[in-house]
């Protein structure tokens, strides 16, 4: 290794960031082809049906001699695992389709973002107690940065919706940049709860200061946000936010087949579809990792064992946690596919902007006075003070509800105004019919 | 002129930058020259990054990049602006010839006297949110309540506009 | 100082996008670039004339500080530019700068 | 001592009942039992608060002051202003009697008020003025005195206004909000007047922290500036006076005084008789360093005082109402309490305070038994003899007018001798040529006559007289502002009316306060009591000594001459009302003496600045947009746009509504004045 350190410093800077750009890329990368697999069979044993379980089975030949004894007859079994691969394979090598009137510049663009989206989201999370383990950067406004390049995924699907020359891809565009719009807010919103719990953008801070004891009393359980009335609430609503900007089910407004054929993508085949496909699957993972690494105390384990019996300290244990942390989160996403039927456009408009923002805005606003009488009077008027306003916050929403309910009738009628308004020729036909 | 890793660095992102710019007025169509600005802005975030400004940056891409651009792909969108074709009037060629008559100028008397590549930078962190927060709570108070009275009006303002009139 | 020779030159081509273009849209994205422009010269000022040697952080702290401001004001003036152009385009179907010409008494 | 927690008990007590009433109020107040309970539920917290006051005030250091400061307010860089609370002596006697009085009220209003329909919205009020009043004298600094000061104002409005069914009640909530406009208008000023001065105090002498406004803070700041620049002092001393004479109903700001007695009675008692009107005397206490500096302003406080004594007792002689008359009477005795301000002697003030909240809360509450038993009737020509029919009321009434006027030994007597005293002898409000506080003495004695003049006239009306005055003479409704609302059990006065007297939650605070208004001046007289108990907060620098001139009667003699005033005031009395009612003050009005009538209408003031601010602001208003506006400015607009039409018909051509030629132009302009920089600077290299 000494060749490295011989070298100049700025070839080993450019060394050094393509090693954590390559660093950052890997653990998101690489599991597409397993997590699309799990989502298959996890869905499939929710709806009580198999999935893909065959592709990749090896079966030997008993009688063949050009296989090795010992493999004879032997069977292979890969669960399906396969199956993406093959997917992945098929797509790179069909015949490349791209609709005449396209703009094609911004037709191969879209993809392309979406990936270069996905790709650098976590650039800024850390997968282990280590600043070799924070992948490119671990910048002190690394919050932001996440919220800034999940913000320019929108562009990937309004651009694959208006270079498509097509009706349904250019709704399912302007759907996707209303909806991003919408719960990027919320969002923002519920982290900067956290943001002030932790006191720090950075998101190696906001780790750390998941580790302390619980409530500062516990102290063999780490005080992860999640635990926290403000990081329960944040939790929610980053996690209905999370699910709407990967425009998955109950989400999936921009791809809704019934509706709009396959929305922004209906004009995309192969590979560009696939890398669309694959940014989907990766910014799922990522928006996982990022709940865990916000909520669910990133690499840490769920008991502090340095607490109970020092040890030394294991970083490569850090990464396993925070991948199977990623992993709880997919199967969240997927087990909420499989529950929620798809949301109407404006019961998701009415759910972002009548109940997760205010909700988010209204935690805020709790989470600072809850730190406020924290520092001011000590944590025991802080607990009281912050539960006081939850219990007001929970009684107003239950008047409202209240309210809202006997005001309004039960069954909701909404009127649909269509572009060629058919009520003008209704409003002339009867006419005739009564005058002649 | 030695050539320094953070000149590279620069030329890297500010020649893009400066084309994308021309870009935006170049080309025909306004979701090209939308594109090209998304492009520019998120070079000047590096480029302030390149400064040590770090909020500045990332607020750069969150509040330009991220949400007023995309605000104006989606007009752009809605109001499918094929509508205009450009024609060549004349001012086309005026205006081209006073942009860069202005550029001429103000180069010619700003950059000869900007002699300050000597001063030895120090470090003040004056791009990190934890010194930006501090000012914009103390010193800068007024100007930041004020601005959140202007962004009201501004929210206020495009309900009243975006409100069909029921009349 | 290049970066205030960048600064200059986006600001140009700004000016020059809003003369020569007849776009709204675009006319506004231009505005837009001479904002970001000036921006851009705030703050390589403040790093390398007022957080040098001499100056206090009070002092170097007015760049960034004026373009948050900037940006919170882009970011209001976009919203109200942008539905005065949609309601515009719902008054009279066109948004060609040329063809509007309310201003004119 | 470092502060006593236990004053947020009382601050939050009474805003906690002001909350239960709020949201239990509605869901209880409909029925007879939940009244009882919300009842309870107003009186307890207050008396509460009042235990929890003893209990601070009893460990209370004389000497010393403390801040209790927790809670941060306004806290920015470089300035903060923390909710901080100041416990001393001055700060806790008005709490003392705040809450002591106010639940004494509170006990008495859970009677007064039983037929109310809004019971709750009532005490949801009264509460919360509590709670703004001991914000008012608690604060630690100015802004947090402005806010209790603001609540006061609002509270009161909010009660005067009580029964806003009623036009009439509706128009006197609004003069006194306008009025009490006035004078916040001059608090305001002044306290922008000391954070000036006290932010650009000279270096050395500046606050110490970013607590800028606290008065342990600008107390040293001012002594230093003020006595440097009597100006100044003068100038914040008459700004801040302006303040106190809108809240303690001073010449010529009292005028929402007696418009304010159509709030319910509790309220006239409370608000309008023991506590807000104090605020005033609590300001010019509190800020007693600016005065002490000031004899221009304290000689101005002296006579104000002085002048409104008088001015308010001659009224008193000529109203019919029982309300007017006390409301009258209170008028005039905060007017020996700034006098007692001017001449330096806060201390003495607050004493006046005390005893006149015993003795007015008293009388207040007394009349109010009385308008209760009469049915709401409040025109006193229609009692006489109803010692036999109330005898409770009548014998506590006896015991406040007994007070009022002056008899030896009762409290009125003790406080007031103190401050014709401290007036005559004083050395603060002194001017070259005039010596301010031995002329507000000698007013102020034959205002002490005055008092009891007039009140043995009500007393005689009311209790006394020949005939039971309902039986005869016809009710008339004109003056009947305390009345019925919601009807079926408030009838009107009739012909056979039995007067009865009223219930025990009604009577108890009456003999309480009964036992106060007797002995309380005595008590706290006994050894300088309170002398000793407040001398650490008011006593402060005096300015310039001008030489004190030889007082007419030496002060010794003082105690038989204010004796004598008294009892020839009640003897005065007495002569001409023996009989009850005279025929010349009867109902005709026109048979009156036309001296009475004009003093009836308060010699035309109230009318003159009404119709002068209303009418007179309106006429204004008018002539100026008649000549002014129309005629000069709008005939030059039209003048000049006609010239300008003109003009610009030719420049027209050039507005084509082009915005992008409008942007070449600015463009090819700006590049002009480019060139010509450039121009000048390579000139400038030549």
């Amino acid at each position: 290794m000494d060749w490295l350190h011989n070298l100049s410093p700025a070839i080993q800077d450019v060394l050094s960031a393509i090693g954590r750009a390559i660093l950052a890329i890997i653990p998101i990368f690489a599991p597409v082809p397993v997590i699309i697999w799990y989502e298959r069979r996890l869905l499939s044993w929710m709806q009580d049906r198999i999935g893909p379980n065959r592709t990749g089975n090896i079966t030997f030949s008993r009688t063949s001699k050009m296989v090795p004894s010992f493999l004879r007859g032997k069977k292979f079994k890969l669960f399906g695992l396969a199956q993406s691969i093959a997917d992945g394979l098929k797509l790179f090598t069909k015949e490349d389709i791209m609709p005449d009137k396209t703009d094609r510049v911004l037709f191969i663009l879209a993809p392309l973002i979406a990936l270069f989206v996905a790709l650098t989201l976590g650039c800024t999370i850390p997968f282990g107690g280590d600043i070799r383990f924070t992948p490119v950067a671990d910048v002190n406004v690394g919050m932001l940065v996440i919220l800034a390049i999940s913000s320019l995924g929108a562009y990937s699907t309004v651009l694959a919706g208006y270079s498509s020359n097509n009706k349904y891809s250019l709704m399912g565009g302007l759907r996707a940049s209303a909806q991003l719009i919408s719960y990027e807010l919320a969002m923002g919103i519920a982290l900067a709860a956290m943001v002030m719990n932790s006191g720090s953008l950075r998101m190696t801070d906001i780790v750390k200061s998941q580790d302390a004891p619980l409530y500062g009393v516990v102290s063999f359980i780490p005080n992860w946000n999640v635990f926290t009335p403000m990081g329960f609430i944040s939790a929610i609503v980053f996690g209905v936010c999370m699910i709407a900007e990967t425009n998955r089910p109950p989400f999936d407004l921009p791809e809704a087949e019934n509706e709009l054929v396959a929305g922004y993508h209906t004009e995309y085949s192969t590979k560009r579809w696939g890398i669309f496909m694959m940014a989907e699957y990766m910014a799922m993972f990522t928006f996982s990792m990022i709940f865990a690494t916000v909520f669910l105390g990133g690499y840490h384990f769920p008991i502090r064992w340095d607490v109970l019996a020092p040890y030394e300290n294991m970083y490569l244990v850090g990464v396993v946690v925070m991948l199977t942390k990623g992993a709880v989160g997919l199967t969240v996403y997927i087990w909420v596919r499989a529950t929620f039927p798809r949301l109407r456009y404006d019961q998701l408009m009415n759910l972002g902007w009548k109940f997760l923002l205010p909700l988010a805005v209204v935690n805020l606003m709790i989470t600072a006075t809850w730190i406020f009488a924290a520092k001011v009077y000590g944590p025991m008027a802080a607990w009281m003070v912050g539960l006081v306003c939850y219990g007001v916050l929970f009684i107003v929403w239950a008047a409202i509800r209240h309210q809202a309910k006997k005001t309004q009738p039960q069954f909701q009628s909404r009127s649909v105004n269509m572009v060629n308004s058919p009520r003008r020729v209704l409003d002339v036909v009867p006419n005739k019919e009564v005058t002649p | 002129m030695k050539l320094t890793p953070e000149l590279i660095i620069f030329a890297m992102l500010a020649g893009p930058a400066a084309l994308a710019a021309v870009g935006v007025v170049a080309f025909g169509s306004a979701i090209r020259s939308a594109l090209c600005l998304v492009f520019n802005f998120f070079l000047l975030a590096f480029l302030y990054f390149t400064l040590s400004m770090d909020m500045p940056g990332i607020s750069q891409i969150v509040v330009y990049s991220g949400a007023i651009m995309v605000l104006f792909v989606f007009v752009i969108m809605l109001l499918n602006p094929k509508l205009i074709e450009e024609r060549k009037d004349l001012k086309r060629p005026f205006g081209i010839a006073f942009g860069v008559v202005l550029f001429g100028i103000l180069a010619s008397q700003v950059l000869p006297v900007l002699g300050f590549e000597g001063a030895k930078p120090v470090v003040h962190q004056i791009g990190s949110p934890n010194v930006i927060g501090d000012a914009l709570f103390s010193s800068y108070v007024f100007p930041f309540e004020v601005i959140s009275i202007l962004l009201l009006v501004g929210v206020v303002g495009s309900v009243f506009l975006a409100k069909r009139r029921t009349d | 100082m290049a970066y205030i020779g960048l600064s200059l030159f986006m600001f140009s081509t700004g000016v020059v996008g809003v003369v020569i273009r007849r776009n709204p849209i675009v006319i506004f994205m231009c505005i837009e670039l001479m904002l970001n422009a000036v921006n851009l010269a705030f703050l390589s000022f403040a790093r390398y004339r007022y957080a040098t040697e001499g100056h206090s952080l009070n002092q170097a702290i007015g760049g960034p500080m004026m373009v948050i401001f900037v940006m919170a004001v882009a970011a209001a003036e976009v919203a109200v530019g942008l539905g005065i152009i949609m309601a515009i385009y719902r008054l009279k179907e066109e948004v060609d700068v040329d063809e509007l010409n309310l201003l004119g008494g | 001592m470092q502060g006593n927690g236990l004053i947020w008990l009382t601050l939050t007590l009474p805003v906690l009942g002001a909350l239960l009433q709020t949201l239990l109020g509605r869901k209880l107040q409909d029925s007879g039992s939940g009244k009882r309970l919300l009842g309870f539920l107003a009186v307890i917290p207050i008396f509460l608060a009042f235990v929890v006051g003893v209990m601070i005030a009893k460990n209370l250091d004389p000497s010393t002051s403390s801040v209790i400061s927790s809670v941060p307010w306004i806290d920015i860089k470089g300035l903060s202003i923390p909710f901080e609370l100041r416990i001393d002596t001055l700060s806790m006697t008005m709490v003392l009697i705040i809450t002591g009085i106010g639940a004494l009220i509170h006990l008495y209003a859970t009677g007064y008020m039983s037929k109310e329909k809004d019971y709750a919205r009532f005490f949801a009020y009264l509460n919360l003025f509590i709670a703004s009043m001991l914000i008012l004298v608690l604060a630690n600094n100015l802004l947090l005195l402005f806010v209790g000061w603001e609540g006061v104002g609002l509270c009161s409005y909010l009660l005067i206004g009580f029964w806003y069914e009623d036009l009439a009640n509706s128009k006197a909530a609004n003069k006194a909000f306008l009025v009490n406009r006035v004078g916040d208008w001059g608090l305001t000023l002044g306290l922008l007047l000391i954070i000036a001065t006290v932010a650009t105090a000279p270096t050395g002498f500046g606050p110490k922290d970013a607590r800028l406004l606290s008065y342990d803070n600008i107390f040293p700041v001012l002594e230093h500036v003020l006595r440097l620049h009597p100006m100044l002092a003068t100038t914040i001393g008459l700004l801040l006076f302006v303040g106190a004479c809108g809240k303690s109903a001073q010449f010529p700001l009292y005028l929402w005084l007696p418009d304010a007695m159509a709030g319910p009675t509790p309220v006239s008692a409370l608000i309008h008789a023991a506590t807000m009107v104090t605020s005033g005397v609590v300001l010019l206490s509190r800020m007693h360093v600016v005065y002490d500096l000031s004899p221009t302003a304290s000689a101005v406080v002296c006579v104000v005082g002085a002048f409104t004594a008088m001015f308010a007792a001659v009224i008193a002689f000529g109203q019919t109402d029982i309300k007017k008359v006390l409301a009258y009477s209170t008028v005039s005795q905060l007017g020996f309490m700034f006098v007692a301000c001017g001449a330096g002697a806060y201390w003495i003030a607050m004493f006046h305070v005390i005893t006149h909240a015993f003795f007015k809360a008293l009388l207040f509450l007394g009349s109010g038994a009385v308008i209760h038993s009469m049915s709401h009737e409040q025109d006193m020509r229609n009692y006489g003899k109803l010692a036999k029919y109330i005898p409770i009321t009548f014998g506590t009434m006896m015991a406040g007018y007994l007070a009022i006027s002056g008899v030896p030994l009762l409290s009125g007597a003790v406080s007031k001798e103190k401050i014709i005293a401290s007036a005559l002898e004083t050395d603060l409000a002194v001017l070259p040529g005039f010596n301010a506080g031995q002329f507000a003495g000698w007013i102020c004695l034959l205002t002490a006559l005055l008092t009891a003049m007039y009140m043995t006239r009500m007393m005689f009306l009311t209790f006394g007289g020949k005939k039971e005055q309902w039986r005869e003479i016809p009710v008339t409704t004109d003056d009947h502002h305390d009345s019925d609302h919601d009807g079926d059990d408030h009838h009107a006065l009739t012909a056979d009316h039995k007067p009865h007297e009223v219930p025990v939650s009604m009577w108890s605070p009456l003999i309480i306060l009964a036992v106060l208004s007797l002995g309380g001046g005595w008590f706290l007289d006994q050894g300088e009591r309170l002398k000793e108990w407040l001398s650490a907060p008011t006593v402060g620098p005096r300015g310039t000594i001008a030489s004190v001139t030889e007082s007419l009667i030496p002060v010794s003699q003082l105690e038989k001459i204010s004796a004598a005033a008294a009892f020839g005031g009640i003897l005065l009395g007495a002569f001409f009302y023996w009989k009850g009612l005279p025929k010349r003050e009867g109902w005709n009005e026109a048979e009156w003496s036309p001296i009475r009538r004009w003093i009836r209408n308060q010699y035309g003031f109230d009318h003159a600045m009404v119709s002068a601010a209303v009418d007179g602001g309106n006429e204004l208003a008018v002539l100026i947009d008649e000549n002014v506006d129309r005629g000069a400015i709008a005939g030059t607009g039209v003048g000049l746009g006609k010239l300008s039409e003109f003009t610009f018909s030719i420049l027209n051509r050039l507005q084509s509504g082009m915005v992008r030629m409008y942007a070449l132009c600015m463009l090819a302009g700006v590049l002009g004045i480019g060139l010509l920089v450039v121009y000048v600077t390579m000139g400038g290299h030549k």
